[in-house]
């Protein structure tokens, strides 16, 4: 099993949950993350005073799928994810030892 | 010599006319005149200090605007919206004193405007006085059409807007029914409508000056405007959650408590009894408008819905205040009921029908309720002289349909439509300017990043982490 | 033919009445007798402006009792939180207009209930005036029952009781010692209990009618209703932060505004003077509250404490609320500071010993400091016609304990026997009905889900990122 | 015998009153005498109404200031600031009680200080009626110095300096402006300050005596507490966003709706229409200072700034404090205008050529726009007995520059150096004392761990996740 | 070394946290997630309206140990967080391949 | 290619970004976390009750780098991040199989 990581742009979560549920990758989950790598921040403004904050909000999606998935997968993230601006955020893959669904105890790929 | 008061000398001659009075020593032998006198002058101290004090209360709406509007929409665009409604009061000051004011009680001309009075030349304390209490309400029109507007309004566009609402649409419908000019369209003796409908329109505190203008020139600016992204997905409206429940009562409350000063200032007479009655019929107009909504929406969703509920509350108090100072105390529940409805029905009906995006709900309950709160003057108006009115100074002229009338609820009726047309056209007219001038709208991009970030550079809770 | 006012004539005549006075000449040569009828009127309307802004000042406090409710509770049960108290509002006005002045003012019947005045029949504004202004503190008694029973109890069951509140509750105790009836159990010159206590009983603007009334029906409630899940782990109280202490310190200052109003009208008349002892006495009890229990949780736990210290506010006011007009400026001080132990120890008192849950602290702060200052009536009481209150007409009858007087001690204790015993009793009967019919309590999985989704399918503030 | 009156006796004597008023027929046949002392009754009635109600906008100021604060900084420290502002209206009422009222307005000595009626002794409801509306301007001037020393300084040392502020530094500069002595300093007839410049100082209610001696003296604590961690880097000032915006506009807006209280109810007489010309220049001030600052926000940074903005808005209030009761209104327009820039200058004045840190901006709105608002009474003042004050009783004296007067500029620009100076001095000793034995400064690790934790042991917002 | 990563219930926190201590497990990470897996969401209403909020709210719960202690901490946790209805949550492993303890340097298995 | 998650003190994300960016890693994306290890939390009051909370607000770094990059890293941070006292927090390394620019495509060292 592989975990996919996908940071993203906050306003593409919409899209990427609905290529993936249309794919029928259904589960997954989801945080607020602040980050940065090419893109380099904005500049704010308080009191008539610039500042630039240089982390910026992104969404973090983590799904777990069988490992013969993970390209699709990652196709689907790239195609509803991208606007291609700076800033669209990248995707990592981890393998995963074991999964266990607590209701159930079912294990690896009954639990995923 | 004239004899300057400091602070404390005006605190010392308070304290010595109290040693009088428990001594029972009236200050010197007073002619009956000189009591008159007396007694004209505390009446007149009477009315500033309840109108001062009244426009105070009203003056607190722009909170309460500020406050339903932040928090019935979405965190993103919170900064802007204080800033639309702040600088809507602020803005309002300005105008109104160089030309909304003299535009509604300047000297009439053909009925239709007023045309001196700028920069309130020559005013004195007592037009002071008016000038104040009839300020706060004139930038409530503007601040009507930002809540229906918010969340995609470019802000120097709303701006501009704003001025023009003070200026121009609000002062003109006000002119036509509250200057008292003999001609003034919809109220004047002498106006030919008044002598055709056989009464004058009665519009008590401003259902339709008000409320019905900066409705209906919503409406027209959100068809201008066209709906948020995201508002409407294959012609089906989805909900769009406001961010912060609490501030959204917290603004209703406010709103209800500033409706004292708003219905009961509008006596504009600090001595007239009937403002107990305006308070009474306006508390049980808002309080069976929000019940109302409440068993509605419990009935159809299965939920009792909070932010309809206050919106049922807001809609009680735009329909009564037309009515509140002519109505009996049932007939006030019963406007208040209705009133709840129209609300609820009108957020469907602009969703479902007209596909209008208002997040705020601001054209149902200025717009429509407030034409309902006119139309009930005509329905459920007792008359003046009649029953409990039998002293009244300031209601409706004319019984209403259930007492047999039909002229109070004709006049009404083209009030209404007076009011629809004028506050349409005029700022569907003002916003395409506007719109081809500076640009109504802000980009795509500035929506989605939101209008803190995009129009001032801030967010409006830069600490707290947002899952939206 | 009676003429019509329209707004700007109204304006115009006021302009010009300036103008007379400028000029120093009386509008008309009047009589003694005109004057003296003018006089009359300026005397009501006067009080008809003071008890609607006083009024005004009292509907805020539901603002201000929403927020603090919301601000000591956690975010899951913020919306119905606001709806409770909203609705506490609209209802309050509706059945308090339809059966609960009635109850309270209506003709006495044996000293017990009143039976007329339904619908306010036959109102007037000198009663519309009043209604208002006792309508406001109607609604309040169930507010604070609101607050104890916060985040577990069902919202219908809740409307049902803040129904019975207004309408019997609050009235019938309120009809024993406001009514004015010659038999009123508590207060009325011919009833026996006053005959053999030798003073009537004396609870100027509400410490029982209102706060203890309020207080130890929300102890019944709570007793029937248990406390919120985890509230209790091994016996011992734990604690459950509330979710906002900003809105519970806004909520603290708008209730203190509004006390300006339930104190300071409660003179009932705008020519009396000594409204200005009684909110002075007022504040000094309430900073004196605040101050000692910010001291003592200083002392206790080495931190003051910000949400107790606001409460301690609270305590001084509602025990001041009773004797603010009878009492001398130090005699407040005291009153305010054992008002904040009283509140500290009863807080501490219900979680430790009642082992109760009431997590705004209402009972403590309505119940317990509202008895206190009933009975401080009786300790601290000048007596109506000596020292400072040589002119009052309306104060406590006898002086107090410390000026060696005690009927007026015995029958506060009496009141204050007959409050608990009222409103526990009734109380318990009707939340025990509730309970049997509707089901007082939601489920577990409800209350741990939070009362806003369970109950209105909504969060409160669905953007921010919630921790717990 | 004394008669009793209960609640509804009141109540019933009203209804009468109305009864009678219906059919005309005065109470009883009244002399003429009888009527002037009604009359005067009812003037000081109207009073006693008047400051009440004014009174309690102001203290409503109190949760104004609060919201500004906590919106303008960081969430770790909202409950301490809370805390803080709690704490000053509460010991403010206490000290003013016991000691500030008599160094204010006791006998006068020597011009200088007053040295009686401590503890209010000898009170009747006349001067209740004074100290209340006097005692809730005092606590301002110690909120003013909160805001600006927030985020850094121990809860315990700001309670000494607080007590101190209200005791002393307030009433004796209150004394030598307001307090009618002969002799006083800065405004008695027989001062030889006001003798020397020819014309007594005005400061109509408080632009220097609440403001600039808040300013000031928040200067001095900075000036000795040194800036937050973190707000200077390399000598460059700092961006440190505040936490709620929404927080910060509704408190301005409450500012602002008190502001009615403090500037109209300084007129200290319910009857002096005057009280609208107050208000008219108090609004168009306010409005001009905002627009004023977003105009040159808007202008330099490409962006209008929320935050600069609203402070604008106060600004422009502050400066008008002094003179609203002077000057004519486009005057106030003007004085408004220039606020807003003092503001704005003033804000980067102190963080660039200072390097002072003030969180909230509270002493370029305070003390600097205070000052311009002593010296606008200099320039701009109609002058008493003029124009529009024809027949004003309590207004600067002496006409201003732009009418060729100079003596008012004088005495003015005197004023203003008096309250600098012992604003400043005053200040720094006492907060140098404290330095010394309190400590004035929490420590570095509780300053970064946030002071809600280290001073209360608190989270203001526990169930939010924060991401700073 | 290995990463156990719990998405439990947000009301489960507790129990899991005081299970996971009663055993001797005292360290971990805790954070606020949304997440979807069978568990398909709830129906909310504003303004009249339903909408379906398909993220719920979870919690994450990181602990690092050493590989013999894995399959304890999964008994541990599903058991103490079981409520045998949908939405109980899943646990994931991971392999971990170094650990620092920041204060000392210690590495490994000195530093969880 | 490894991903770096620090745990660190909430106040120290400042001086860590700054050193990491000196030494030319600008890419990061940050999380807020609660938690415990030696730390054992710290006494709140409510309304005049003591109570523990015994999860403290931490920062969570992750970056993703190549491998031969972990230990200058982990220096890094580690020097940054201390403060000496318990609550300083832990740094793990995991394994990243693949990484992916969702702009461009980009893959693995490219990506990163
Ligand atoms: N090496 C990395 N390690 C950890 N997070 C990263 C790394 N590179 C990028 N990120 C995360 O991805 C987000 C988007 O990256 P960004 O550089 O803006 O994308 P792009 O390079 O495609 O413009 C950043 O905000 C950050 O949270
Ligand atoms: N394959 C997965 N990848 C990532 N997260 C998952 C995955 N499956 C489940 N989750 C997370 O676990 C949570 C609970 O899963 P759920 O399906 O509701 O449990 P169950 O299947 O036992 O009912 C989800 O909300 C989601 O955050
Ligand atoms: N074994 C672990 N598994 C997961 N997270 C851990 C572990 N140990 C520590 N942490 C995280 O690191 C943070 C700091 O750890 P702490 O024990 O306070 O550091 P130190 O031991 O250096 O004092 C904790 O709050 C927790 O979030």
């Amino acid at each position: 099993m592989r975990k996919i990581e996908a940071i993203i742009r906050t306003t593409k979560l919409q899209d990427v949950k609905d290529a993936l549920e249309l794919a029928g990758y259904e589960s997954l989950t989801v945080s607020d993350v602040k980050g940065r790598g090419k893109q380099k921040g904005i500049v704010q403004q308080w009191r008539g005073r610039e500042y630039c904050v240089d982390l910026l909000p992104k969404t973090k999606i983590e799904i777990v799928v069988p490992e013969y998935n993970v390209e699709e997968i990652i196709d689907l993230i790239r195609k509803s994810a991208e606007t291609g601006s700076i800033g669209d955020g990248k995707i990592f893959v981890y393998a995963v030892e074991t999964a266990v669904r607590i209701r159930t105890g079912e294990r690896d790929g009954d639990a995923i | 010599m004239i004899k300057k008061h400091t602070r404390s000398t005006v605190l010392f001659v308070l304290m010595l006319s109290i040693v009088f009075m428990a001594f029972s020593v009236p200050a010197s032998a007073e002619t009956v005149e000189e009591n008159t006198e007396a007694i004209i002058n505390l009446q007149a101290a009477l009315t500033y200090v309840w109108l001062l004090l009244a426009g105070a209360l009203v003056f607190l709406m722009h909170a309460g605007f500020s406050l339903v509007e932040v928090g019935l929409t979405r965190s993103k665009n919170t900064a802007n919206i204080l800033m639309k409604n702040f600088m809507t009061i602020c803005l309002g000051v300005v105008v109104y004193w160089v030309v909304g004011w003299g535009i509604m009680y300047g000297t009439d001309a053909a009925g239709l405007i007023g045309i001196d009075q700028f920069f309130l030349i020559g005013a004195d304390n007592a037009v002071w006085n008016n000038w104040f209490f009839q300020m706060v309400f004139a930038a409530t029109g503007a601040t009507i059409v930002s809540g229906a507007m918010a969340e995609r309004t470019n802000f120097k566009a709303y701006l501009v807007y704003c001025i023009m609402m003070v200026a121009l649409i609000y002062p003109v419908y006000g002119h036509w029914v509250w200057s008292g000019a003999d001609l003034a369209l919809l109220s004047g003796a002498d106006s030919p409508l008044v002598k055709i409908m056989g009464a004058g329109f009665h519009d008590f505190a401003g259902s339709g000056v008000v409320h019905s203008i900066g409705g209906y020139s919503a409406l027209a600016g959100v068809l201008i405007l066209g709906s948020r992204i995201g508002k409407f997905k294959n012609g089906k409206a989805v909900a769009i959650p406001g961010h912060n429940l609490t501030f959204a009562f917290l603004g209703t409350l406010l709103l209800a408590f500033g409706w004292i000063g708003f219905n009961g200032g509008s006596t504009l007479d600090g001595s007239d009894p009937y403002m107990n009655l305006v308070i009474v019929n306006t508390f049980l107009a808002a309080a069976s408008g929000a019940i109302a909504i409440m068993i509605a929406t419990w009935i159809k969703t299965g939920k009792p819905d909070p932010s309809l509920t206050a919106n049922g509350l807001l809609g009680g108090l735009v329909a009564i205040t037309a009515s509140c100072g002519s109505v009996e105390n049932w007939a006030a529940i019963v406007i208040g009921i209705i009133a709840g409805i129209v609300v609820y029905a009108g957020v469907m009906f602009n969703e479902n029908v007209l596909k209008v995006d208002d997040p705020v709900g601001a054209i149902a309950v200025h717009g429509y309720s407030g034409s309902w709160g006119l139309l009930s003057v005509g329905v459920f108006s007792v008359g003046i002289g009649n029953g409990i009115l039998a002293d009244a100074a300031y209601t409706a002229e004319a019984p209403g349909l259930i007492y047999g009338g039909i002229n109070q609820f004709l006049i009404q009726t083209v009030g209404v439509i007076a009011s629809i047309l004028w506050a349409f056209v005029i700022s569907f007219i003002i916003f395409k300017i506007i719109d081809v001038t500076i640009g109504l709208r802000v980009s795509e991009e500035e929506e989605i990043q939101g209008l803190d970030l995009a129009e001032h550079g801030i967010r409006a809770y830069p600490e707290f982490s947002m899952s939206k």
